[in-house]
């Protein structure tokens, strides 16, 4: 964990409302674990709260990493429109558990699920898997065809199956990515799934099998980021304990926690 | 110790600090997360998260929400409960050296009791501070802080069982804060602390719904800044107590502002977020402050008259 | 007159509004500023300066400060005195198609009594809107805004003489906000405005004196957002009572979050200091808002049951 | 008045944390009278009070206009970051009373006095002056000759007599500039004056004379800027009625105003 001002290198868009920004700064030598996020302070004094935002890719020997966000509300809004050559207060990474990239074997079957903004985490998973010959199946939602990103870029990973489902069709095919994810013939060794709360609740219901290890990255509004505000909290699968998003995840295995 | 500046100790009730800087309640969980970010031993104090006697899990998400200059939370208490802090949190902070605020909770009188009988023998607990004054749990905690008789009556009854000084922390959302800090101060405590949260609330315009799952919380930050200064300065004028001060400290030029307001000693709590180095920093840029202002000492501001 | 959507009209006691927006009183004078910058018929009211007895010059300058997210200020009620108010400002507000909500203030119950016989009579004042909070004056003012009691005995007073609709303005710095909000309804106000100003303070770190000259001051803008809009929600819960509600509104988006919360209308006050053309502009942008909701009108928020 | 988006031309140190900006805009159209000022809004949602700075100079050739301001606290710190292609929030020309530089005759006794950063509206309005022909005395007060701008701009002017005091004697000579004002052999027509309140007090007092027109520019913390909040006000000389410096000034003749 390192609170360091980063370098924005490249701040662009890359789908409606959505930017990718590259950073550098010593930072990025601490980025290793795909799944957990920075803690990106946006610029104003106004803006108390930092906004948690997933790790989408690293490039160690570049000196860079990358993320990718959706323009939601104001704090998004000033990030869209940091320059090159901009600092930007970066806090991370944060997060113990994020997806466990070097468990898979090569030869397992190993699917991610990816809506939305929960695509960028899954990408940084998949050249992880990618690195030790690991290829995956890949399942992206989007809305429609203007919101869709990083398609390409899933291709380009060797031996990936890419998957886009839209909910007007407009890109690849339509539905949801539960349609998708009931067609395949039979439970995956892994699933590794990132996306709005509802459709992960959707993924669990459906895919929850002994022979799948199942995890999923979870959002929550957050203060600290590190575990000690307790305002990011979801309940253990049993009712009776709880799990700090920031620290105990964002990863979560299926079950783990209340969806 | 390296890096201590003499000119910066604060000794007050129970707490015999290297720097007149702590880390709010609430805002610090019981020192794990930040320890592993410095050394926690830095630190004037530590104050640690609301103590009640059973564990509590709290208020649903989201508990927490954005407003200008501050935030909203509505944590709830979340917490291990005494037995479970006596036992596993206070002996981590132990292998530091500083002194403990043990922050209570609770619904009834007879909790705040319990909770301090539980803790009041951990050697590092140096003194409590009782959280009267919590707007996020329904029963309990604010009503003590709104009313003098209820707060007297309270401190009273903790006083006897602690055997270690008692400050009391008071609410900011009352009409008249110097008739409760005279209440409680009649009834014994031998400090205050200021200020807790104001009560606020946030509707997410494009659906009409709480941001908060409460609906309400408790607003912190730089926003609440004025309030708390004014507060401070006004239970100053009627009481010699220890002040701990806090409300929106960023800095240490924040810092210098409390303590010519009439604080002994302060407390950060969302700034933690904006910046989970800022304690440290603070402590740091201290001292080029009484340079600035010719001042011998931290002690200064109050034995030379010099706050307000 | 172009431009007037009428999904925006709102029709409170006094005060025919083509729009819910009016400009808070202290932060518009008299309206003769602002009228170079802008036509003030497309406001839905002015509400005016406070309003004494006789003429006052206020306190010693300075009487504003800087806090995050805000502004303190201690004017001190300067205005030129009932009479005056009368007979050389009202009547320039009468050039312009806008219904007036006079802000009236005193230090007794008497000097209320006496700037409402005074004004009354005035064609354009619609409403009058009593400042039983301000808490820039030394004597007067906000006693009647604390003590449910007090506020209750001049409600009544003032509606024995007045020939128009009575809102009482409520003050935030207090411990039971619904208590005074009960108390004036069962008197007879006809409507509530809330909130006025938080008391606050600052102080300059590098002299250690208070930035005001008046030491403290009322603290508003965008950092009592959330204090504004839980008392409004609190208020809303237990009387049917026309609100019009302020405190920290900057923007469109900020008078829908008001209007959920249970405000019938709103006024803008600091905000006008950051952008002169601020009343403007969030009356254009308000129709947007409707249509993104899909609410047919300002009027659907409460007959909707919209607000929380 | 007007309030626009002015675009920065310029941004560019010119003493010790002494800045001189350049912008432009449709507004400065509407700059035409020296002693009024603009009411700046600095970067930041944060800080809800503009700012009042005074105009330095005008070019409506170039449509142009100059500030010259301090570095103080937040907000001009901020101001001191912009760089050129930024926008400002501006909001003026405000003030309805200024430096009446319409009224000397050529061969008047004009003299001006600036202390500080009280020195930027004087230069426009020497500027003013010198296009009808009026030449001017000028006396600029520094702290230390690293406090020093304006200088030459002022020397430039056609037959300037340009004296600079400096507390310490680091440039010019050593001293106030009431004693460069006492040094005068007779009272001057026409006496502008502009700079910490302290330094206005004693010119009041040392150069009130039947004969000079004297005329100050005063200071104070603002809320709107246009007289309709009441936090300028100044009491007039008889003590029973005001003046908002906002509104009714910035400039006041001597007497007019309690300084
Ligand atoms: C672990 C984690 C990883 C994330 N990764 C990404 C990512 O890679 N790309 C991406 O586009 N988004 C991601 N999000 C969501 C992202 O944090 C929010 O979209 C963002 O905080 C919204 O900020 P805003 O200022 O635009 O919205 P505002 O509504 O103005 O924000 C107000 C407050 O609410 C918080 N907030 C609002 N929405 C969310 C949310 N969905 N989750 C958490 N806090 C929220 C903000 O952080 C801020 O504190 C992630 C969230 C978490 C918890
Ligand atoms: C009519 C007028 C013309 C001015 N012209 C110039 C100029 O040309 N160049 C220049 O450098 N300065 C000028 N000033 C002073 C300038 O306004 C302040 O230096 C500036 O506002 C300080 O802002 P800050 O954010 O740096 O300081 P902060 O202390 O952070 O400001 C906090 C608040 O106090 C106000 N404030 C602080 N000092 C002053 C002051 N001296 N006068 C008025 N308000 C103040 C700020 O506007 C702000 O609202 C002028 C002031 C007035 C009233
Ligand atoms: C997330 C959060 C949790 C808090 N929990 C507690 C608590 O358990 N007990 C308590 O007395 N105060 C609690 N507080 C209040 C703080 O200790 C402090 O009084 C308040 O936040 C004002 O200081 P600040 O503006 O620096 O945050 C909490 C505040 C925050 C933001
Ligand atoms: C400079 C100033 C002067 C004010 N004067 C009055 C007044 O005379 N009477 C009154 O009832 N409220 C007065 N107020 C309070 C406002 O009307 C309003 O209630 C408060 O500022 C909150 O709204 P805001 O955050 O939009 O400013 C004043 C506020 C300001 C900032
Ligand atoms: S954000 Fe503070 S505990 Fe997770
Ligand atoms: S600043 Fe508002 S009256 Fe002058």
């Amino acid at each position: 964990m390192k609170n360091e001002q980063m370098t924005v290198r490249e701040n662009k868009t890359i789908a409606e409302k959505t930017y990718e920004m590259t950073l550098s700064g010593p930072l990025v030598e601490h980025l290793v674990n795909p799944g957990t996020f920075l803690h990106v302070a946006v610029p104003g004094d106004d803006l108390v709260l930092r906004r948690p935002i997933s790790i989408a890719a690293v490039d160690q020997d570049a000196g860079t990493c990358t993320i990718v966000y959706k323009e939601e509300g104001e704090g998004t809004k000033r990030l869209s429109r940091c320059r090159a050559g901009d600092s930007v207060d970066v806090f991370g990474p944060l997060g113990k558990q994020g997806f466990p990239a070097e468990q898979p074997s090569p030869g397992d079957d190993v699917l991610i699920i990816g809506g939305g903004v929960g695509v960028p985490p899954l990408y940084y998973t998949a050249r992880e898997l990618a690195k030790r010959d690991v290829s995956v199946s890949v399942i992206l939602g989007f809305q429609t065809a203007t919101a869709v990103f990083y398609e390409q870029a899933f291709r380009e990973l060797p031996d990936a199956d890419v998957r886009v489902m839209t909910d007007d069709g407009s890109n690849g095919h339509a539905g949801t990515v539960i349609d998708a994810l009931n067609e395949r013939p039979s439970p995956p060794d892994w699933l590794f799934a990132c996306g709005p709360r509802g459709m992960l609740r959707a993924i669990e219901a459906h895919a929850a099998h002994s022979k799948t290890n199942g995890y999923v990255s979870l959002e929550e509004r957050m203060g600290c980021g590190i575990g000690a505000c307790f305002a990011c909290v979801c309940e253990t699968g049993d009712h009776t304990s709880y799990r700090k998003i920031c620290r105990d995840g964002p990863v979560f295995r299926f079950k783990e926690v209340v969806l | 110790m390296t890096g201590v500046d003499p000119r910066l100790h604060v000794t007050l009730p129970g707490l015999t600090m290297k720097n007149p800087v702590m880390p709010a309640s609430g805002c610090f969980a019981f020192g794990r997360e930040y320890a592993e970010l410095f050394d926690l031993s830095k630190l004037g104090a530590v104050a640690i998260k609301g103590t009640t006697g059973a564990a509590r899990l709290g208020n649903p998400t989201p508990r927490v929400a954005e407003t200008p200059s501050g935030m909203l939370n509505a944590i709830g208490l979340q917490n291990p409960g005494a037995q479970a802090v006596r036992d596993e949190e206070l002996p981590f902070l132990e292998g530091y050296d500083v002194p403990v605020l043990a922050n209570v909770s609770g619904s009834t009188p007879e909790e705040y009791v319990h909770v301090v009988k539980t803790l009041t023998t951990a050697p590092n607990v140096g003194a409590f501070e009782l959280n009267i004054s919590c707007p996020n749990v329904k029963e309990g905690g604010i009503q003590f802080g709104t009313d003098p008789e209820a707060a007297a009556a309270l401190t009273t009854a903790v006083k006897a069982v602690s055997t270690k000084p008692v400050y009391v922390k008071l609410s900011p959302n009352v009409t008249d804060v110097t008739a409760i800090a005279l209440a409680v101060e009649a009834a014994g405590a031998d400090g205050l602390t200021l200020i807790n949260t104001l009560v606020g609330m946030r509707i997410d315009a494009s659906t009409g719904k709480p941001v908060l799952a409460n609906e309400k919380g408790g607003l912190s930050g730089p926003a609440v800044k004025p309030v708390a200064l004014r507060m401070i300065h006004d239970v100053r004028q009627v009481t010699g107590l220890p002040i701990i001060g806090m409300g929106g400290i960023q800095s240490a030029e924040d810092v210098i502002e409390f303590l010519f307001a009439g604080a002994d000693a302060v407390a950060v709590g969302t700034a933690n977020f904006s910046n989970p180095f800022v304690c440290p920093t603070i402590i740091r840029e201290l001292p080029a402050w009484l340079d600035q202002l010719g001042l011998e000492s931290i002690g200064a501001f109050r034995e030379q008259g010099a706050n307000i």
